[in-house]
């Protein structure tokens, strides 16, 4: 699988991101600057974790609108598969390729620690490797994971089976709306969440939980 | 020219350091506080000497970044100085 | 703006922190009256925090090479060989006094300057540790300082991508008015790829590059010089913010450059900015310096020469590049939407010019203006050595259980979640121990081996016995180090005292500076790098002497790492070391016997038993005999116990075999002391081993159940235990909530 | 009682998101713009009904909680409402 990992000024799990793809996909991805208009021919493209522009004015807000989105966005409509991840969550939400917020953590305080995530949805293109009910361990690590939305987004998002991952067991470390994890554009090709599978994928880690959603991925585009 | 923005959460939208606020004025010992909202004020100077052009300008602005305009509400007032 | 040629009065020259004959010094070196702006040089490059006028004689006391070392002191940070051709640069530094005015930006800037000074050299920062010492939780400023510092390191670091794997948090009256801020790097590099500060060659230019330069931190100075220009209101000090998107971008481009090929020295601005740096780089490289204050770029407007030179804004580097790379160099800056401007060149005649809209505003001679900068011998008085407190004098708890049951909920023991969970400790994804053991581990990227850090120091012991409490916090940062399976191999230090124009402070200073040495040299465990802070006072009142010790470590290999859970039920538990019960300056005597004015004796350290413990016990660990390992510290025996029990979810039964008091025993701080877990079936032959090196050790009990037994003491529940360890810290912070 | 509050930074403190969103507006091609600064917007609902009492609690609240008087200054306008 070919994949691409796009950088900003202020990401700063790139580095774990090119490192876990590589790993996993053997196969070494492409770093794509944020000036760039193009993106490379591949399979997946992810935007990793951080606070790009310092996640100043709103997280992702800046990032959102920069060069490379548009190259984005039509990746997106020609049905790449697209990963957000933390900060990439957050630009795919303000770049209007995923729907809702991701606001301020109800607690106000960064948080970084273990949590368990249900998977909701097992039949989508970063999810089936896992099992339908089967609760994992993966870090979070984020000042901006209280997703939001409208009720009636909210409802489509359920509906659809595009809430593809929740927090379990009362671990929601952010507030986020109906424990919301991780969710899906309607096309399913769009993938954000908070917590970060791509360091939960050596044994170094303490598991290996987060490998079989970029495997879920490979399989997909195989 | 100098414009002042507000941005503020819509209604109905959550707003988490609102009422983390309210939290913590409550805990002061405050009392009688009915709600609180937080939102940005961010001041802009422009080159601009034209008023409407200013106008115009700002408000492209907060469209395009200043404001997400799902969750946020701005208004805008500008200043000669 | 403000004048360059002012009276130089002795209200000005005292408002610059400059004594009279240091003023006179001044005169004699240079043959006449100072302009205002060489003034402003002078205090910054003569202040304690840049010249250790009161400390160099003793600092230069310490053992500062060994078969690792690169480079010690001297440079940004400490360099020390790690294989493989790499090399680990680490460095800790104070920032005291900024977090108690604005906790949050002074704390964010303390990391943001830690971390500064590692990348400086050439290194990608791995790992981010703090020490905090803040005063009693009922102050009424604590809460509101720690919520600041807490926050504020966290953000900078999660911002700019490092993981802040460990630290320290104590609580004690003495830091009410003046709280302790920390903080440690450690970055990454190629041993043959480390960048130095000195400037090399003629007529090079020197390169300004990072954020833009703010009357940011121009402290005390400012408003004496301010009575002299318009707009005071404007003039007025301000804090530093931190920026840690700027340190981001800085770090990214600063490590492209130096793989460029085209920086010759980089400095970064650190306290007394463009002055301390660029006089660093001349001096070294026996250059001098000329410097255009017209071209440094500057956030505000009307800055004079001397606010330039003494501004202390944040995120900014200086460089010497070479000229044929001017172009590539630029490509970065630009490609990193970094300000940057050549400011400046070298030149062969070793003074330090500057130049302010055509105009000298200083010239200085370069090499005296560090070289010449007082040095004192302090008259110093030595601690009075204390008694030494017999265990069976110690007053008894009605019940050892319950005592243990409160200890564990003590502000200076309980868990420190609540401050770890607000820092990343993941990013980077080479964590292999986290905050919560006894050193953080991480992997090397990409390679097998992992690196250990711990920062230490027990202050009450420091208090009641200088030398033994700086012997100590040496020999706990080995301890911390060994018990994950690490060879320790180098530390660095951050000296935090009060007053040292008194003498029992100065006595303090001395007394520890001997035992850091004398544990160092003893422990082949040198000093690369390090940091005074002196003046920490509030009305006439220091507080504790506070050496901090922070300390690295090697693995051959992080899978070998052990850590401090128990891993099974039916497992035998060693104790390591020999028991004393010395409960002198114990957590216990101060907390649970109420005896907060014990002068006795701190535990002695003997480093030769250390060593040979602490060597005996990393042999097992690599050898995989060890399922657990935890050192002993404050609370003693039965804390570790608890804490072990409390990390698994697995209880204890312990039966101790002692003639000592059962408190004495429980809670005593003996020193060179280890737990350690194995398979009941191992434990006849570890104990054989441990005979055959002359190491004490003795089966104090079994793993397992839900309850942490002692005979002799009402047994205790672990969710009990554990809600009281992990109760205290968020209770606190929540009664006063913050934004 | 509606206390509106603006909570700017004071003159010549480091505003690293104001910078962060000059660059953003400059990079969608705004011009002009000589600088940005960004504060906080804060709407405060009291149930107190006397304005000199209103402004006293605000004001209080502004120094106690809302504005960090090292670095920020703070503005309160009054509203019945
Ligand atoms: N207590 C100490 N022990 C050993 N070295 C020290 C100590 N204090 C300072 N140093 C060394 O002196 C040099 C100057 O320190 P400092 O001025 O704090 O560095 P910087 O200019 O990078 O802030 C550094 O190399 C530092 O490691
Ligand atoms: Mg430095």
């Amino acid at each position: 699988m070919k994949s691409a990992v796009v950088v900003f000024p202020g990401s700063n799990r790139e580095r774990d991101m090119l490192y876990a793809l590589e790993l996993i996909t053997g196969v070494k991805p492409h770093a794509v600057w944020h000036t760039e208009r193009d993106l490379p021919d591949v399979d997946l493209v992810v935007l990793p974790g951080g606070f790009s522009y310092g996640d100043y004015l709103r997280t992702g807000a800046i990032a959102a609108r920069g060069n490379i989105m548009p190259a984005i966005a039509k990746a997106a409509d020609r049905g790449v598969r697209i990963l957000g991840v933390c900060n990439g969550f957050q630009i795919l939400c303000e770049a209007g390729l995923l729907p809702g917020v991701l606001m301020r953590n109800a607690g106000l305080k960064f948080v970084c620690r273990h949590v368990k995530l249900q998977v909701v949805n097992a039949e989508t293109d970063f999810t089936r490797k896992y099992e339908r009910g089967q609760v994992w361990n993966c870090p979070v690590a984020h000042g901006d994971g209280n997703y939001f939305t409208d009720t009636d987004t909210l409802a489509r998002l359920e509906g659809e089976g595009r809430v593809a991952l929740r927090y379990a067991e009362g671990t929601n470390p952010n507030g986020s709306l109906n424990d919301i994890a991780g969710i899906l554009n309607e096309r399913g090709n769009v993938f954000g969440l908070m917590p970060h599978p791509e360091n939960m994928i050596e044994p170094l880690n303490g598991a290996t939980d987060g490998r079989a959603l970029f495997e879920s991925v490979l399989e997909a585009v195989a | 020219m100098k414009a002042r923005i507000k941005v503020t959460l819509k209604n109905g939208v959550l707003d988490p350091q609102g009422k983390a606020i309210e939290g913590a004025l409550g805990a002061l010992g405050f009392s009688g506080i009915e709600s609180v909202r937080q939102g940005k004020f961010i001041e802009v100077e422009l080159a601009e000497k034209d008023r409407t052009k200013a106008a115009a300008a700002i408000d492209e602005m907060c469209r395009k970044l200043l404001a997400n305009t799902v969750i946020e509400n701005y208004a805008v007032e500008l200043d000669e100085k | 703006m403000i004048p360059n040629v002012v009276p130089v009065t002795p209200e000005l020259i005292a408002e610059h922190g400059l004594k009279p004959d240091e003023y006179q010094r001044i005169l004699d070196l240079i043959g006449r009256e100072p302009t205002l702006t060489e003034l402003g040089i002078f205090s910054a490059m003569w202040n304690e925090h840049c010249s250790y006028k009161s400390s160099k004689k003793w600092l230069r006391t310490l053992p500062t090479t060994g078969p690792r070392v690169i480079c010690g002191p001297g440079e940004n940070a400490g360099v020390v060989d790690i294989g493989d051709g790499q090399a680990i640069i680490f460095k800790m530094e104070s920032h005291n006094h900024p977090s108690y005015i604005e906790p949050h930006e002074g704390a964010a800037t303390g990391v943001g300057g830690i971390l500064r000074d590692v990348f400086t050299m050439g290194a990608r920062p791995v790992a981010a540790l703090n020490a905090l010492r803040f005063g009693a939780p009922e102050h009424p400023r604590t809460r509101h300082i720690v919520s600041g510092v807490v926050a504020g390191i966290g953000g900078y670091g999660n911002s700019f991508g490092v993981p802040t794997i460990g630290g320290e948090v104590n609580f004690d009256p003495s830091y009410n008015g003046n709280c302790l801020v920390n903080a440690f790097a450690a970055g990454l590099a190629d041993a043959d790829k480390i960048f130095y500060s000195e400037a090399k060659g003629v007529g090079l230019p020197i390169v300004y590059l990072g954020s833009k330069t703010g009357r940011d931190g121009i402290h005390g100075a400012t408003m004496a010089s301010a009575e002299f220009g318009e707009g005071t209101e404007e003039k007025r000090p301000t804090v530093q913010i931190g920026d840690p998107f700027s340190e981001k971008l800085l770090l990214e481009a600063c490590l492209e450059l130096m793989a460029s090929g085209a920086v010759i020295a980089i400095q970064d601005m650190g306290a007394a900015g463009l002055t301390c740096s660029a006089v660093e780089m001349g001096a070294k490289g026996n250059l001098g310096v000329e410097l255009d204050l017209d071209k440094v770029p500057c956030r505000e407007d009307g800055m004079s020469a001397y606010e330039m030179m003494l501004s202390e804004s944040q995120e900014r580097m200086l460089m010497v590049l070479d000229p044929a790379r001017e172009k590539d160099a630029e490509a970065i800056f630009v490609k990193w939407g970094l300000d940057f401007a050549i400011i400046g060149k070298t030149t062969d005649d070793l003074r330090f010019r500057v130049r302010r809209h055509g105009d000298v505003m200083a010239d200085l001679p370069i090499k005296e203006l560090g070289d010449q900068a007082p040095e004192y011998d302090r008259p110093w008085i030595a601690t009075a050595k204390p008694e030494t407190l017999s265990p069976a004098s110690a007053p008894a708890p009605s019940d050892v259980g319950e005592a243990l049951a409160r200890l564990i909920g003590l502000p200076d023991m309980c868990s420190r979640r609540w401050v770890w969970e607000q820092y990343d400790h993941l990013i980077q994804g080479n964590t292999a121990v986290g905050p919560g053991g006894d050193a953080a581990v991480i992997r090397v990227e990409r390679q097998k081996k992992g690196l250990a850090f711990s920062l230490d120091v027990t202050p009450r012991y420091c208090a009641a016995d200088p030398v033994e409490g700086g012997k100590q916090a040496v020999a706990e940062c080995w301890r911390n180090l060994t018990a994950v399976g690490a060879e320790p191999l180098a530390i660095t230090d951050n000296l935090n005292f009060g007053n040292p124009e008194k003498p029992e402070i100065m006595g303090q200073l001395v007394g520890c500076i001997q035992g850091i040495g004398e544990a160092s040299r003893a422990l082949d465990f040198p000093v690369v790098s390090g940091n005074v802070s002196l003046y920490n006072e509030t009305n006439g009142k220091g507080i504790l002497p506070t050496p901090t010790i922070g300390g690295v470590g090697l693995l051959p290999d992080v899978a070998q790492r052990a850590t401090i859970p128990f891993k099974a039920e039916g497992e035998a538990i060693i104790l390591v070391g020999e028991t004393k019960g010395h409960l002198g300056q114990s957590i216990y005597l101060r907390d649970i016997a109420g005896k907060s004015d014990d002068k006795s004796a701190p535990p002695p350290v003997n480093l030769a038993v250390e060593r040979r413990n602490g060597d005996f016990v990393r042999t097992e660990i690599r050898a995989g005999n060890l399922t657990a390992v935890h050192d002993l510290s404050d609370g003693g025996v039965f804390v570790a116990l608890a804490e072990m029990a409390i990390a698994s979810g697995i209880g204890a039964r312990v039966k101790p075999e002692t003639a000592l008091p059962l408190h004495a025993w429980a809670f005593g701080e003996d020193q060179a002391r280890y737990l350690v877990t194995m398979p009941e079936k191992d434990a006849e032959s570890f104990m054989a081993r441990a005979a055959q090196a002359g190491v004490p050790a003795a089966r104090i009990g079994v793993t397992g159940g839900s309850e942490l037994t002692l005979a002799g003491a009402t047994p205790i529940s672990l969710v009990e235990l554990g809600v009281a360890h992990e109760g205290w810290l968020p209770a606190y912070m929540a009664e006063g909530a913050e934004l």
